[in-house]
């Protein structure tokens, strides 16, 4: 029986492998990663040494992969399966909890990220390494809406304000004037007409104050 | 269109002969999981003749038949999987050589254990060529550097040559017999006795279908006494009898085993080409590779019509 | 289970996010000043010792790189960006001012280089069956930067070497202008074009200047040229004097204690009882400037702009950057009466109405499309 | 009074030689003026402290990061900030706005009742949240052009700031109108950053300068800008519109006064860029005048220095906002007009403790 | 590096068994080493079935390491032979052969071989040195690879 050629690991790893400092040598090294790969799949989310997590990452993210591949019926699989978790519940975690979950999963099956250092000096960087699609709060808030933020609000302007140019480049191209082009802009469908409506989108909703305050060629795109 | 269906009906035929191979004990003798220049893992290497269901069949369906099976027939297409020598323009370039080369000079599939007859350029050899009939030992390397070497015994001297594979200097490769060993390495055969690497320089060619199953020679051969070039004893070599040493030997090299590597599933990655990585490769010699066998089949065709005349 | 790993149960851990990873406070020292820099370094900080040829840059240099944190934008406005810097830099010709008039190569002539990639190291073979290793060196996007005439040369480095020589500055690589401080982009001004990630200065002669904004490529050189290269070598780090110098060592066993790869005596008694300038030490190897001198092109690929050059130890890891010159030795360097190079450059419009064809070889490089060499029968 | 309004009431006074120009009322220059102005600040704000007689307690509700909590403050005396540094330095570092009963409120300006408390940073998520710290800090940036215009002349120029237009963040830039009596003067690109680096030497000094809110009654607003016709005249509108109908609010920065409804933010550490854009001269009914243009952004907002260089460049186009004298939208932002932002007046400081015992 | 696994070249060939470890790893031919006489010269014959292979006390080459086509000095049944090497067991180039034991042929001083027939395949690459001497040896060579 054999596995088959592994698909590529959707995150960057280290071209060579840590030699994890143990008495033991490379025995040792394993050992050490099989209670962090079981520790992942029981807890979901584990606290480490930066170089560890990341050492213990690319084992379960492997093991994930094989185990989705290739199911509980295929034996190399399960030996490995075996191998990695020492405690015997966990085998039957990955092939019932958490193949199912990662089944369509086209991304890293984890993520892990850096903790702040709580003294400066010489520093043990300290990682949080979880599992994708766990129960608990995310670490870093995500999905954090940054339409708002000052910045953005100026860019989008200055986007709107960059497409309105060009499109007005194209139609004097045309010999269309701006006035002229009023309901068609919708019917001709290039990318200006997003724009708009995006810039509309947002006009309308935070920046009731200032209507009037609007530059000049907003005001022609209203009109 | 026929090739693919060949193809197809080859890969079924593979699954019916499971039986058989499992019997066999067998593990892979291709290159196709490592790179063969590299060390091979070889419990976790697949084979064309394992009797799981292809991996490639089963997890890459964008990938062809014919385009899954590059990878048994020419292992060395594949880059070094270091992966801090990887370069795509470089590799390109170095495949487009190869290609080009290949459509040059027909190099056939070919696995350690088989028999091949190699004529090359000489120089000092009468009418120029010499030609050199053997057993493949071994075999590696990666793209322009792939090498294989082949050993006879003429006048109970034992010779071995080593060829580059895309040496401009190699005039043909002619395949006798195609066949797979149970080990991927045939090194040991330098200290068996002379009769398991002698080969007649005269060997009627063996014919094999294209698309066939590639058989495996189950033979097992019986090595000579110590002292060797090698300590087989550490090495799991499945294609040797008995090697009738003291226990000693046995403890020491259960000593040095390494048996977590077999599931240093980092380890192997890192010794891997990934499997979109080889699909892009494959891709890509895919339309010349087609060009090529083409020009074989005309050229084959035009021979037998020649002949029969 | 590893002292140092916290195991976190499903029950306390809301208690570790909210006390030892408030996401309030993750974002905010993510942007905060004080803690800017904790997010952004996301590999261990390995400390090296100072070396002899130091990478750090010297203080004056124009500071490069912007590690801030990256700016939080939406995906709107990061396509917007996108778009204002290809339209930024998509002019047609860079050129601010009418092209520079070129002068005719003499021997005496230095032209500039280029800037390439060590990409691999492969075989190639002779048309007598002779193998031998050729180094690829890809042209890296090369754009000439700046020209600086040699009077000023003269007058800002005092006691040069090189006082009646032009420096033609060139940068490798096209990059994202975001990346970049400000002071770093204001050196792309002159030219025109895109902020690159290296740059490099060759000394040339006034006669070979090339105007800021040109595009250098692989036709620079041609097939039969011979080139130096010269880059950093493979950074080894801090080595013992076994590995760096090569010394014996001592014996594994025979009683040999703590003496194994140890260097021996430093030097002699007597007047000379001291250790003396230059002894082979452990310390720092490798990561130094060296060149490798007359190498020959075999051959070019135009399309990929890729270098065939002649043998494998072209200093430098792999994808290392590779100053790649015409070559000083004097045997090998272009003569008076043979043919004269593309001088200052190799212009694309010159060449218009003719094909330029994609590999150029040797004439005794093997092509892999040629059939296999046959040797003629002596007579 | 009566010849604020004029054009060019001005006197040259020749002496030593020198041509200086001078404020019209008073014939001081602008250090003089700012001198005194910050006097008349200062006592009136002593004087109205001195109001403040008992010290009495307010129950403050906190909501928010790190915990929910109930903070017993000061009546009259704690401000929001206060309350921050109670809580978490992070709070008291990037908080540019205080949420008093949902209502924007300075971060130095005291609390008067039991209420609940919010504080806003400039990345909220929520939008009106957003737009309304991005506002005040755009308003707060139209008064740091006035500082900046106030002391970058030399003595013999008279600067009088009009006023600036509501706060429009998708213009590009922030606006400042002035007088500053040099018809086409027009700064090249070094006269800007000359001015840019007046604005950087107050950001960048070390201890951070807080904007300082005072209401005060209109005759006293009069004393103070005694010396800025435009403001003589815009000061009595402004205090018919408040609602005690007798109130302006004034900000102070550094040693710069200037009428503003407000809010603005808390300190000018928060500022991180900062640039004067561009000074383009306009014509109103008040004459030819000058629109300083300005960019900044929160030091809390990261930004790469190729797209800083973009903004900048719209930044530097004009920004055709409504000119000082045209007719004014419902909600538009005259210089010291209460705007909208503030339905709620909070009493003035005579009445404060009033108010606190009803 | 030990005299003892120098002798590998004698023992590989069956003269006895050692036991000692004979694991080698360039197989070179130096002072000392033990290599094969593969003419029919009565002084080779008599010394390969004496178990007396003869041993090298010199190469005729700077680096002291010898490879195919190189001159030797050999001992050889208590006389002091001159000899060529015609075979390695060292790794050698593509296209050249490599041989399971190091073959040599035994000369007169005045370069003539001592035997008349070379009873296993020489490399054909030696023709390149077919000069003065050696074009002697390769003269009685019946086999070319």
């Amino acid at each position: 029986m054999a596995r088959s050629v592994p698909p590529r690991l959707k995150f960057q790893i280290l071209p060579k492998i840590r030699n994890l400092s143990t008495p033991e040598g490379p025995l040792g090294r394993i050992k050490q990663l099989q209670k962090l790969v079981g520790a992942i799949i029981q807890y979901e989310r584990i606290e480490s040494q930066w170089s560890r997590a990341d050492e213990a990452r690319g084992y379960v993210e492997r093991l994930i992969q094989e185990a989705v591949q290739n199911g509980p019926n295929h034996k190399p699989t399960m030996e490995l399966a075996n191998y990695w978790l020492v405690d015997k519940d966990l085998v039957h975690k990955l092939f019932k909890v958490l193949v199912p979950r990662f089944q369509n999963y086209t991304r890293a099956y984890t993520s892990m990220f850096p903790l702040p250092l709580k003294m400066p000096g010489r520093v043990n960087y300290k990682a949080v390494l979880e599992l994708k699609g766990n129960a608990y709060p995310h670490v870093v808030p995500h999905h954090h809406d940054n339409h708002h933020t000052l910045l953005n609000q100026l860019l989008s302007a200055a986007n709107d304000e960059y497409r309105q140019q060009k499109l007005a480049e194209k139609l004097s191209a045309l010999n269309i004037s701006m006035a002229q082009f009023g309901d068609e802009d919708k019917a001709t469908g290039d990318a200006y007409s997003g724009a708009e409506e995006d810039g509309k989108g947002r006009t309308a909703a935070d920046d009731n104050e200032e209507a009037a305050g609007g530059s000049p060629d907003k005001t022609t795109t209203a009109a | 269109m026929a090739a693919s269906i060949a193809l197809a009906r080859q890969i079924t035929r593979v699954n019916i002969n499971n039986t058989k191979i499992c019997r066999l004990s067998t593990v892979c003798t291709d290159g196709a999981f490592c790179n063969a220049s590299l060390k091979r893992y070889s419990d976790v290497a697949p084979s064309r003749s394992d009797p799981e269901p292809d991996v490639v069949e089963s997890h890459n369906e964008t990938l062809s038949n014919a385009q899954a099976h590059y990878r048994y027939i020419f292992p060395e297409i594949l880059p070094n999987p270091d992966s801090t020598r990887r370069n795509k323009v470089c590799e390109m370039l170095e495949r487009n050589d190869m290609m080009n080369r290949r459509s040059v000079l027909e190099i056939p599939e070919f696995y350690v254990g088989s028999i091949l007859a190699v004529t090359a350029s000489d120089k000092y050899a009468a009418g120029n060529t010499s030609r050199f009939v053997g057993i493949c030992i071994d075999r590696g390397g990666c793209g322009l550097r792939a090498w294989f070497i082949l050993r006879n015994v003429i006048d109970d001297q034992g010779i071995e040559i080593m060829y580059e594979m895309y040496s401009p200097m190699i005039r043909e490769i002619q395949m006798l017999k195609l066949e797979k060993r149970l080990d991927e390495s045939l090194l040991y055969l330098r200290d068996a006795p002379n009769e398991y690497s002698t080969f007649d320089f005269d060997m009627a060619e063996v014919p094999h279908v294209a698309g066939d199953h590639v058989p495996i020679n189950p033979l097992k051969v019986k090595l000579r006494s110590r002292p060797w070039l090698e300590r087989y004893e550490r090495q799991d070599l499945k294609g040797v009898e008995d090697l009738g040493l003291a226990q000693k030997f046995y403890d020491r090299a259960k000593q040095l085993a390494t048996p977590w590597e077999k599931y240093d599933i980092m380890k192997q990655y890192r010794a891997t080409v990934t499997a979109e990585d080889q699909d892009e490769v494959f891709r890509d010699i895919h339309e010349k590779q087609q060009q090529i066998e083409q020009a074989r089949i005309v050229r084959r065709r035009r021979k037998k019509l020649q002949s029969n005349r | 289970m590893a002292a140092s790993m916290r195991r976190l149960l499903p029950g306390n851990c809301g208690r570790f996010i909210q006390n030892v990873l408030p996401n309030e406070r993750l974002l905010e020292s993510r942007y905060s000043k004080s803690h800017g820099n904790t997010f952004q370094r996301t590999l261990p900080y390995v400390q090296f010792r100072m070396t002899h040829s130091p990478n750090t840059p010297a203080p004056w240099w124009t500071k490069k790189l912007d590690t801030s944190a990256p700016e939080d934008l939406t995906s709107d406005n990061e396509a917007f960006l996108q778009d204002m810097v290809e339209e930024k830099y998509s002019v047609d010709s860079p050129l601010k001012e009418g092209p520079w008039e070129r002068a005719d190569w003499t021997p005496r002539s230095v032209r500039c280089g280029l800037i390439c990639r060590k990409i691999g190291v492969i075989p190639q073979w002779l048309n007598n069956g002779k193998k031998f290793y050729t180094t690829l060196l890809q042209v890296a996007d090369n754009h000439v930067i700046r020209y600086t005439p040699p009077e000023i040369n003269r007058e800002r480095r005092r006691g040069s070497r090189t006082p009646n020589f032009g420096i033609q500055v060139v940068g490798a690589d096209s990059a994202d202008p975001r990346l970049f401080k400000a002071e770093y982009l204001g050196l792309f001004q002159e030219a025109g074009v895109m902020p690159k990630h290296h740059l490099s200065r060759f000394f040339v002669t006034r006669d070979a200047v090339i105007q800021p904004g040109t595009q250098l490529n692989a036709m620079h050189f041609s097939v039969g040229d011979f080139v130096d290269c010269q880059a950093r070598t493979i950074d080894h780090g801090y080595q013992g004097v076994v590995k760096k110098w090569g010394m014996k060592g001592g014996p594994a066993s025979h009683g040999a204690t703590k003496f194994h790869r140890k260097m021996g005596a430093t030097g002699g008694g007597g007047n000379m009882a001291r250790i003396w300038p230059g002894k082979k030490m452990p310390g720092h190897m490798g990561n130094e400037w060296r060149i490798l001198k007359g190498l020959k092109i075999w051959r070019i690929n135009t399309k990929y702009n890729v270098l065939y050059v002649h043998g494998p130890c072209v200093p430098g890891p792999h994808h290392c950057y590779v100053r790649v010159m015409d070559t000083i030795l004097p045997l090998r360097k272009r003569k008076g009466d043979g043919p004269k190079p593309p001088f200052p450059t190799w212009f694309a419009d010159d060449y218009k109405d003719q094909e330029i064809p994609e590999e150029i070889f040797d004439e005794s490089l093997h092509r892999f499309t040629a059939s296999s060499i046959e040797f003629e029968e002596e007579k | 009074m009566t010849s604020v309004g004029s054009s060019r009431a001005l006197t040259r006074y020749a002496a030593n030689g020198s041509h200086k120009w001078f404020s019209s009322q008073s014939c001081l220059t602008n250090t003089e003026v700012r001198k005194q102005r910050n006097k008349a600040f200062v006592a009136e704000k002593k004087r109205q402290m001195s109001l403040i007689t008992r010290v009495e307690k307010i129950k403050v509700e906190f909501k928010g990061h790190p915990e929910d909590t109930t903070l017993i403050m000061n009546r009259g005396l704690s401000t929001p900030y206060n309350c921050a540094m109670h809580m978490e330095e992070l709070l008291r570092n990037r908080s540019a706005l205080a949420l008093v009963d949902g209502r924007p409120w300075d971060m130095h300006r005291p609390l008067v009742k039991d209420c609940e408390l919010q504080f806003l940073h400039f990345q909220e998520q929520i939008p009106y949240l957003s737009n309304m710290v991005n506002k005040a800090f755009w308003r707060s940036g139209s008064f740091l052009l006035g500082y900046i215009m106030d002391r970058a002349f030399k003595d013999q120029y008279y600067v009088e700031p009009h006023s600036w237009p509501a706060p429009d963040i998708r213009s590009g830039s922030f606006i400042c109108d002035i007088d500053l009596k040099m018809d086409n003067w027009t700064p090249n690109e070094e006269e800007r950053n000359c001015l840019t680096r007046i604005g950087y030497n107050m950001l960048l000094s070390t201890s951070s300068k807080v904007f300082e809110r005072l209401e005060v009654d209109a005759s006293v607003a009069q004393d103070m800008f005694a010396d800025n016709r435009f403001k003589l005249e815009q000061i009595p509108d402004i205090a018919a519109k408040s609602k005690s109908q007798n109130t302006v609010t004034v900000y102070k920065l550094d040693d710069h006064i200037d009428i503003s409804g407000g809010p603005m933010i808390a300190n000018s550490g928060l500022v991180g860029l900062f640039a004067v854009s561009a000074v383009h001269p306009i014509d109103t009914k008040f004459g030819r005048l000058h629109r300083v243009q300005g960019l900044a952004l929160p030091t809390q907002l990261k930004i790469r220095s190729w797209t800083w260089k973009l903004l900048l460049e719209r930044a530097a186009k004009y920004n055709a906002t409504r000119l000082p004298g045209e007719v004014p939208s419902s909600d538009d932002n005259i210089s010291g007009s209460q705007t909208i932002e503030q339905p709620f007046l909070p009493p003035s400081g005579a009445s404060r403790p009033q108010e606190a015992t009803t | 590096m030990s005299c003892l696994t120098l002798l590998n070249g004698a023992i590989r060939n069956g003269f006895g068994k050692a036991s000692f470890s004979t694991t080698q790893s360039l197989q070179q031919i130096i002072k000392l080493s033990r290599l094969r006489v593969v003419d029919n010269s009565a002084l080779g014959r008599a010394a390969m079935q004496s178990g007396k292979p003869p041993r090298c006390i010199h190469v005729y080459k700077n680096t002291g390491v010898g490879t195919i086509g190189d001159k030797i000095l050999v001992a050889i049944m208590g006389q002091k032979k001159r000899g060529y090497i015609i075979g390695c067991r060292q790794k050698q180039a593509a296209g050249v052969p490599r041989f399971d034991s190091n073959n040599m042929v035994l000369v007169d001083d005045s370069g003539t071989p001592l035997g008349t027939r070379i009873r296993v395949p020489v490399p054909s690459c030696l023709r390149g040195k077919a000069t003065g001497d050696f074009s002697k040896v390769l003269a009685i060579a019946s086999k070319f690879v």
